[in-house]
């Protein structure tokens, strides 16, 4: 990168808009010769890199994350590979910089939300102080069939409080909860955006907020690059971070030089060996490996798309010109349904096994 | 009983600076790992606690709107001290600093206090992220807890004594860990499932943002970050009197064989991360209780058998 | 009482130097906390994550909680059982055995698993 | 001296701790209040020298409340932390019999006339409770077990909400359970 000098250890919260995978590749790869590291959310980021030119919404969506950085903080938008170092090498700096750091502070503290405590918490116009457990009856409290939209009663902080549901699988009345899953998630494919309804941490139901749509690409190095980012994303979740930084290594051997693809071939067949034959995996991700017919089995897809994964970028470096079509399937369409009644962790996985950034590569 | 001296009570204040010590030699080795996987340099490796210090000390605290501050504080500052209130009682040499005679469930009770630290620190800020790793570290606690608590009663029962520094003397000659291998192995892998680390992440791990880590940022991250190094230091120090002889050893006197068994032992605990995949609790439950479980019951048997 | 002191000692020295280190990143951060929404990518939540939860483990907090009392006995136990010989192991072995019972029923009936 | 400042701070923060139990607005506030109060008995017994007693309602109070708080944040009929609300119940005649309770033991423990101990306590009193466990109080610890089986039986057919005949069907024909989550043992 040509950058000495420079910090080692910043942490770097990669955000990919929609389209901007392959940047985020050569951003990954920056980061990781910098001895830089990625951050797992917001709270854990000094440094947010932005890959890719964002659309509107995204901006938006952004913007949020960027006020939700601690700081010091500093930001980078990056379109293209050329002149990465000096960007990153720029925010380093950045970072150091009081002045600016005062400004940015200040700057965040003004947009910040309204604090709430529970200590300030405004009892006005909510008294149920003298309300009795015995006099309450569950169904006074029922929002079963309300729509998040309509919330009448509005909480602390502006926000509202969980409306319930008696509709559970297991008959119990509890709270409903939302969560939008999108940019700044590890692992997450560029510019998709779901809405996950959960009953505690288990998915009740999915909705597509936003679709990534992945680049079309020609050079074979490049598509095996993307299948392998997939699986080392796969691999992290699943908690094999040895395995994921062997993965990492082989695709950043291959969007480098030319010269590096047979080594990498050579790498991602060993990876493949060595995901297989995991006992552990197949265990963690399947369970004992049967189950009844009329369930479907998330965990054995994660693990059937991850080997596939694999395989696809082996055929891909052996034989260039064939085809590339990866057996994948018609993912996003089937997502809801393979998560409902999954817990939230193994929506994470059957996300990032989809390989939506490498996709159009699928039918290329 | 073995002639184990008491040290003054004030002596302990030194407690947390020196297992502070033990955690980042334990930090440093975890950090030199995640750095080889890398492709980093080994003096890079080798700096990374100090270096995420310094950024973390600087770094800003952040509040999610309607945290519930008061807890989130007290899982956040109560991860180090319940590491070291588990640490004291361990005999260093023919010294120590809490001579108290039911060491093992004293250790017992503050693993304990790590289920409502987790779950703490998860329910405090407020993030559906956080709350459901909080959760789903409980879980697996209800896994992990009943085989921990037979691993532990196994060698109280070979050495007839909960004192730790009798449990140490009982094992002239052969360790507990030779002859006890099912509760040793269960002691480590509840040691690594209560630090929620390596495989047992549960509570802190990527596919949930972090987890419990999701919305913290500088001095409490670095406080929940150390607090799991002390942790699994203190849990590598308790292991050497109760499965690993003690301060017994040739050449090198007991204190220094007590900190060379901890550092090997905090070694295998620290190193466990990222070598396998995560060990989801929905998968351990049964694994725990119709497993390990009954193993551990039969190892304790086998304790009963030789020790009677 | 005095074997005890010293955990007192332990205790408040990890929580001042706990007090001390917050102290000295305020200084350094130089700023009090930032108040920030919870992060959902760049989206406002639609609702508190403070709510009734809904724990998919909880029937088997009930097997656990029925089993850890024994634990109770346990411990003195395993001080006396070297000189109480072979009757002492299996009183308690038969106690554990009910329990271990209990245990497998609930293994089948699936409270092991989530709900 | 210091063991008689140990008891009193305990005993005022176990009392702090209980009333805040009634006070606050959060289960989870409530739950861990509580565990709070434990703790400081817990260290009150420890002060006795009653080292296996102390620690012990330490391990288990903890444990407990941190599964009551659980239950407390999911069975509550309400928001469980973000709503003002009230922790009691029957408020009248809970305070009447509180208060002539608390009046009853606390005469009870200033009026009688307790004898002095006439002997000594046991050297090691844990081994001396095992000795008891496993002799004299035998017939106490075999009743134990069967309560505690029957507790576990009775509390899962009531609580658990799934049972054999919904996992292997009406006529237990699946080979394998029909569970919404894999576990991790076989069947």
């Amino acid at each position: 990168m040509g950058v000495t000098g420079v910090r080692r250890g910043i942490h770097v919260l990669v955000v990919a808009a929609r389209g901007g995978a392959l940047v985020r590749l050569s951003v990954e790869r920056a980061l990781r010769t910098l001895g830089w590291v990625p951050a797992s959310s917001p709270a854990d980021a000094d440094l947010l890199a932005v890959c890719g030119t964002p659309a509107d919404q995204e901006r938006d969506a952004i913007e949020q994350i960027w006020r939700q950085l601690p700081g010091p903080r500093a930001r980078v938008e990056v379109t293209s590979t050329e002149a990465l170092g000096e960007l990153l090498s720029q925010a380093a700096s950045a970072l150091e910089d009081h002045e600016l750091q005062a400004t940015l502070a200040q700057e965040a503290d003004a947009s910040a939300p309204m604090g709430m405590d529970h200590e300030d918490m405004d009892h006005a116009g909510m008294d149920h102080g003298d309300m009795d457990h015995g006099d309450m009856d569950h169904g006074d409290m029922d929002h079963g069939d309300m729509d998040h939209g309509d919330m009448s009663m509005t909480g602390p902080g502006g926000i509202a409080l969980a409306g319930s549901s008696d509709d559970d699988r297991d008959g119990l009345e509890m709270d409903v909860g939302h969560v939008i899953l999108g940019a700044g998630l590890p692992g997450w494919p560029a510019g998709l955006v779901l809405r996950a309804t959960l009953h505690g941490d288990v998915v009740t139901g999915v909705e597509v907020l936003a679709s990534p749509a992945p680049p079309s690409l020609s050079d074979p190095a490049v598509r095996a690059a993307l299948l392998v980012d997939a699986a080392a994303g796969v691999l992290d979740l699943a908690g094999w971070s040895a395995a994921a930084d062997s993965a990492r290594r082989a695709r950043d051997d291959l969007m480098d030089a030319a010269g590096a693809t047979r080594i990498a071939a050579a790498d991602v067949a060993r990876l493949t060996r060595r995901v297989r034959r995991s006992v552990l995996l197949r265990w963690s991700l399947e369970g004992p490996g049967h189950r009844a017919p009329s369930s479907p089995a998330p965990g054995s897809v994660v693990r059937r798309r991850l080997i596939a994964l694999l395989e696809a970028a082996a055929t891909t470096l052996a034989d260039p010109q064939g085809p590339a079509h990866v057996p994948l399937g018609d993912d996003l369409a089937l997502l809801p349904e393979l998560a409902e009644g999954q817990e939230l962790a193994s929506l994470r996985l059957l996300v990032a096994s989809m390989a939506l950034d490498a996709g159009v590569a699928a039918d290329a | 009983m073995p002639e184990v001296t008491t040290l003054q009570p004030w002596w302990a204040a030194l407690a947390p600076v020196t297992l502070l010590t033990l955690a980042a030699a334990g930090a440093a080795m975890a950090g030199a790992q995640t750095a080889r996987r890398r492709g980093d340099g080994p003096l890079v490796a080798a700096t990374t606690p100090l270096t995420e210090t310094w950024r973390l000390l600087r770094q800003r605290r952040r509040v999610p709107v309607a945290a519930d501050r008061v807890l989130w504080h007290v899982a956040v500052g109560g991860l180090p001290v319940v590491a070291v209130l588990m640490a004291v009682v361990v005999p260093l040499g023919s010294v120590v600093l809490v001579d108290s005679p039911v060491g093992v469930v004293w250790f017992n009770a503050m693993d304990v206090m790590l289920w409502a630290l987790w779950w703490l620190a998860g329910w405090g800020p407020n993030s559906t992220h956080s709350l459901v790793a909080g959760h789903r570290f409980l879980g697996l606690a209800l896994a992990y807890e009943l085989p921990l608590m037979f691993a532990l009663t196994s060698p109280a029962i070979a050495a007839h004594s909960l004192r730790l520094a009798d449990v140490a003397s009982a094992q002239q000659g052969l360790w507990f860990a030779v002859w006890m291998p099912v509760a040793f192995g269960v002691y480590l892998l509840s040691a690594v499932a209560f630090s929620s680390w390596g495989p047992f992440a549960v509570a802190a791990h990527s596919d949930l943002a972090g987890g419990v880590l999701a919305e913290t940022s500088g001095v409490d991250r670095w406080l929940v970050l150390a607090g799991r190094h002390l942790v699994l230091a203190a849990a590598a120090l308790v292991a050497v009197p109760l499965f690993l002889g003690g301060g017994a050893g040739p050449v090198l006197g007991p204190v220094a064989w007590t900190l060379v068994k901890a550092l090997v032992v905090l070694a295998v605990l620290e190193l466990s991360a990222g070598r396998a995949p995560m060990i989801r609790p929905e998968r351990f439950a049964e694994v725990g209780w119709m497993v390990l479980l009954p193993a551990t019951v039969l190892q304790m048997l086998v304790a009963a058998g030789g020790a009677s | 009482m005095t074997a005890w002191a010293g955990l007192g000692v332990a205790g408040l020295a990890t929580a001042g130097l706990v007090v001390l280190v917050r102290l000295a990143s305020r200084l350094a951060a130089g700023r009090p906390p930032l108040t920030t929404l919870p992060f959902q990518s760049g989206h406002s939540p639609d609702e508190h994550a403070l709510s009734r939860y809904h724990a998919r483990w909880y029937p088997m907090t009930l097997l656990f909680l029925a089993f850890d009392v024994e634990m109770l006995f346990m411990y003195p136990w395993a001080l006396v059982v070297a000189a109480r010989g072979t009757a002492a192991i299996v009183e308690m072995f038969a106690f554990l055995g009910v329990l271990l019972a209990g245990v497998v029923w609930a293994w089948r009936e699936g409270v092991l698993r989530w709900v | 001296m210091i063991g008689t400042i140990v008891f009193w701070v305990a005993a005022l923060v176990a009392v702090a701790a209980g009333v805040e139990v009634f006070r606050t607005d959060s289960m989870a506030r409530a739950s861990y209040a509580l565990a709070a109060s434990f703790v400081a008995v817990g260290v009150m017994l420890l002060a006795f020298e009653l080292d296996y007693l102390g620690v012990i309602v330490i391990l288990m109070m903890v444990m407990e409340m941190a599964i009551m708080a659980l239950f407390m944040i999911m069975l509550m009929g309400m928001n469980p932390a973000l709503m003002p609300m009230s922790m009691v119940h029957g408020k009248r005649t809970a305070t009447v019999v509180a208060a002539v309770v608390f009046v009853g033991l606390a005469a009870a423990a200033l009026l009688i006339p307790w004898p002095d101990r006439a002997g000594a306590p046991a050297a090691d009193l844990t081994r001396s409770l095992g000795d008891a466990v496993m002799g004299s109080k035998m017939l106490v610890m075999l009743t134990v077990s069967p309560v505690l089986f029957a507790t576990i039986i009775g509390a899962l057919v009531l609580g658990h909400p799934r049972d054999r005949y919904q996992r292997y069907g009406d006529d237990l024909e699946r080979d394998h359970p029909d569970d919404p989550i894999q576990g991790g043992v076989g069947r």
